[in-house]
């Protein structure tokens, strides 16, 4: 299946949680944000929100700013 | 001293200084200058993590988490939908609910677009957020902010990154005769003596990025900018002298061992 | 830091800031301010002894003199002939041989004739002083006491007490950049941002009295002016950053989680 | 110079200069001050007749109608609703379609409230108004207005009738560069040089009232506005030399007939 | 306005600008800057006769005698005696005994030597000269020529050539309230504001070369520095009104049709 | 009958024109606007339109203003 | 015997040192500096430097200045 | 003979007059001023005062400068 992963088309075997998705990517929970079909979800979500084919996904983090 | 501290939205800073986290030649130098620098709370952005490249050391290892207090802003944002979909997303990493509101309106200025900062302020506040909005130099604009429950008013001194200092000082004065929220001058500050400017027009803090971290030497020039705030805030203070525009001299007039010209008597 | 002295005559100096005497509320203020002001020298005046009122306490007994090196003045001297006498006596209370010298030329601006002033510095010079005359900015001026053998030269900022600040930074600047003693600003200071100023331009120190002593609260400002002069040296040192007359960012111009607008690529 | 008129909404005015027809010592004073600063654009304000004291001349009596263009404003109005009101009435008294539109946001500074004039530019060009909104200097307000149908933009230079002067000419002059419709710097104007600023910063015109009204001589003041303006323009065209920090000699540096001294080479 | 012409010593000016011969693009576009200026004195340099090129045109060709009055100069001179040696050169040339009297002091900044110029200023005087001495902007030293029998003095707004305009504002109002002769600015001038502005300050004339020979159109800049010149005039006599921190409406603030807010009282 | 005229509580005999209302008040009616009931009245309407018992009615001209 | 003591006529029993001087006026000599016929006096030569009829003595010390 | 004329060693057949060397040198003498041995001559004096070996002479004009 495909969703669009931070703006790119990305491959995924099958519909997975954020959370599992997170450890797919080697992406430490903690340190992030994400945002699902342009809706934030909690971290407390993440085991049970479940990306299928065709969402969007958004994973952000903090970097440098002013 | 210490009853001087800033506070916002209940919460207390040591210091007056706020400070950014971009454009400096390495983390390491960051989290030095941060040091040197003696603010208590930082900006960061908020972006996609780099898929592509995991390697990069996080940013967040390089700030002091236990004595540095983490403000994400929406740089960026040109829209008031973009900057509160951004805030939320901050909101959501930093375990905060303060964000420092950016809502550009003009990409070579980067000034801000008042009517969405005031749109997105109404939304932010009625979500929870505490919210600094990064504004221009315009006593209107910054009370129906302060109105709107923004937690303290953040006036622009020059564009961001110019480095030309506090250009309208008349107006950051009257923005804070007239605010009952905290002012903070947000961008502009080219070097140390700006900073104390602003501080003397009686802001109650300092917000810059560029300055430090494109600094030839941005440790000592966190130091600097430090001292500077600290100098301003003092001076503002202490109250300063009134201006004249002729002498008037600090030693007696009188009592000279001189040939007693006429002229002494008025010096 | 410690590398960054002032040396004055092969005499090193820990504060960039002297400060004056006169015009305190009380000679207990003044110990206090001089304290906070970090300054290790001070200026004093020389005049008669009161004789009709003995009961005055001594200025002496309120300097620290372990810590604070002690310059006489010639303030309110109009020829190079009194000038000359006040410093020979200042020598003979102060048990050094430095001396301000002063040889003004105008009671309204309290300015320098500088006329009279080169021909007091040779006379000093020849006899043994280390002469730090007060001038104004010119850099001409500057040159010729120099090459007469001034220790440093004291170009002013404005008038003596008018608390204008900086009135021609330019040729503050060209003065330093022409100088091979130290240039001390010297009076038209009024708040702590000026002193940041002038250690910007790159000046080795600055000399006043009239900010701190009639400042609201002249210990406070003595903190202040103190922070100011290490905020402006350091920020001279850091090498502060271009202006430029648009704004450049502080956060990332990619990236972003928005809807897209193409105006996000140059921000 | 005939090519150098200032155009707005089609039509055309001979001065770039436009005056206000408040607060003189009398109207006669006042016709006279208009003809000595060649204007030939004023502003009116709309105002109940008096009723109970009709003898009072009319102001348009000492309008020159044949060579002025009356231009009503809206000040006082501090809601997009009644300065809408206000440009109504005015449009039938004047038997023209333009308004200076002034919606306030604050007493004090008498500052626009930018959200809700940008509402009243919509509703005053949807109804056939040619619309010159006086706006704070804004870059990003300025756009909106102009976006919104405005036929010019009209920044302040400072407050109203402050006389401070063009408080932040970077601002003025990066509103011109992004512009489309005439630029005219309203209100802050003091003396002359501040209207030559103006136009050499870019601006297409001036506006100002109380620093030709107050002045001590009005008539004389508004010839020396008119030349201002003039100066101002011609220089702006013309080009001006580029700031150095240092000098550059006006007379030929050889052919000197003098003892021969190396340091003519270089002067 | 007959009545406000330059008098110096018993010759009368009708204009209040003086401009140079310089730098221009050629013999021609000076002529007709000339006389777009209105300047009737003009000030050239001596220098020795090209032996080896006889064909070019003499300056005097393009200076019209019968309207402008011809002022040499002694730039380049760096001491009294080379300076001295020059102007009895030009008064031999020029057929009168007038001389714009420069003694440098620094190649850099071009700012002049004010003890050696004293020192010709006296020979000068001695020798019937009508002396006009370039000095720097210092009251005591203004003071000092005026005393050695100076026809005027004319003290530097900003290096030569450097277009940075007046830097000290403050020390040219001094000069003219202390000086019995005409206070003419010499250099600096950058723009026409900056013409406007000397005059404002209460100088009697302004002395340019370089911000019209070297403008991009130097035939409208010296039409916008005439106009500027006489802006500042003007409006130094008119009587400016004062500056005030916060605004003062320019309409009435009674007897609009509103809906009758509490607000618009105080407006 | 009573209108409020320019903010004023006005005694009138009758109805009457606007026309008729700037003549009462020697008002030359080229040098000023007239509101009736917040409707800013054309000259052209002056002939027919009437004011009534409680209209509100402004009269506006031009003041020296900035 | 009258002597000018810091521009003022004084009078004095009979001539004296400039260090009997000082103790007559109580002054601490560590404090001041002191002038004799306008020649500035080292102290080492207080003891030995006589002030008579018609001298004029200058005695001076730090008052606060800028 | 050999003259320093403006900074320059010149040959000329023999002495002349600063008329004569104007003159020669084809310069209009109203429009300049003439050194001889560092001493301004007057133009009355062109015709009398003689130039001779080793003198130094200056001829200048006016050239545009501020």
């Amino acid at each position: 299946m495909t969703i669009r992963l931070n703006g790119d088309q990305v491959e995924l075997a099958a519909p997975l949680t954020i959370a599992a998705l997170l450890a797919h990517l080697k992406i430490d929970p903690r340190l992030v944000a994400v945002e699902h079909n342009v809706e934030v979800i909690k971290r407390a979500r993440y085991e049970t929100t479940v990306v299928n084919e065709g969402d969007e996904v958004e994973i952000v983090n903090f970097v440098g700013g002013g | 001293m210490h009853a001087d501290s800033l506070v916002i939205a209940g919460r207390t800073f040591a210091s007056r200084l706020v400070v950014g986290t971009g454009k400096y030649p390495s983390h390491a130098v960051m989290a030095e200058a941060h040091r040197a620098s003696g603010a208590d709370m930082v900006t960061v952005a908020v972006r996609r993590v780099n898929l592509s490249d995991r390697s990069k050391e996080s940013l967040l290892d390089y700030i002091d988490r236990e004595r540095i207090f983490i403000l994400p802003n929406t740089a960026g944002c040109y829209t008031a939908e973009d900057a509160v979909r951004t805030a939320r997303l901050g909101r959501e990493v930093g375990l905060s609910n303060w964000v420092k509101l950016e809502v550009l309106g003009d990409e070579q200025t980067l000034f801000p677009d008042n009517i969405a900062l005031l749109e997105a302020t109404r939304i932010l506040v009625r979500e929870g957020f505490i919210v600094l909005p990064y504004t221009n130099d315009d006593p209107v604009i910054c009370r129906k902010l302060e109105e709107a429950g923004a937690a303290a008013v953040m006036p622009l001194g020059a564009p961001i990154g110019s480095g030309l200092g506090i250009q309208n000082p008349n107006n950051i004065r009257i923005i804070k005769a007239q605010a009952r929220v905290p002012v903070i001058v947000d961008a502009g500050v080219g070097t140390a003596s700006d900073a104390a400017i602003a501080m003397e027009l009686g802001a109650d803090g300092v917000l810059m990025n560029t300055a430090i971290a494109l600094a030839g030497d941005p440790v000592a020039m966190a130091s600097a900018m430090r001292l500077g705030v600290e100098a301003g805030r003092l001076a503002y203070l202490a109250g300063r002298i009134p201006m004249r525009p002729y002498a008037t001299p600090s030693s007696p007039t009188t009592g000279l061992v001189t040939s007693g010209a006429p002229e002494q008597a008025g010096a």
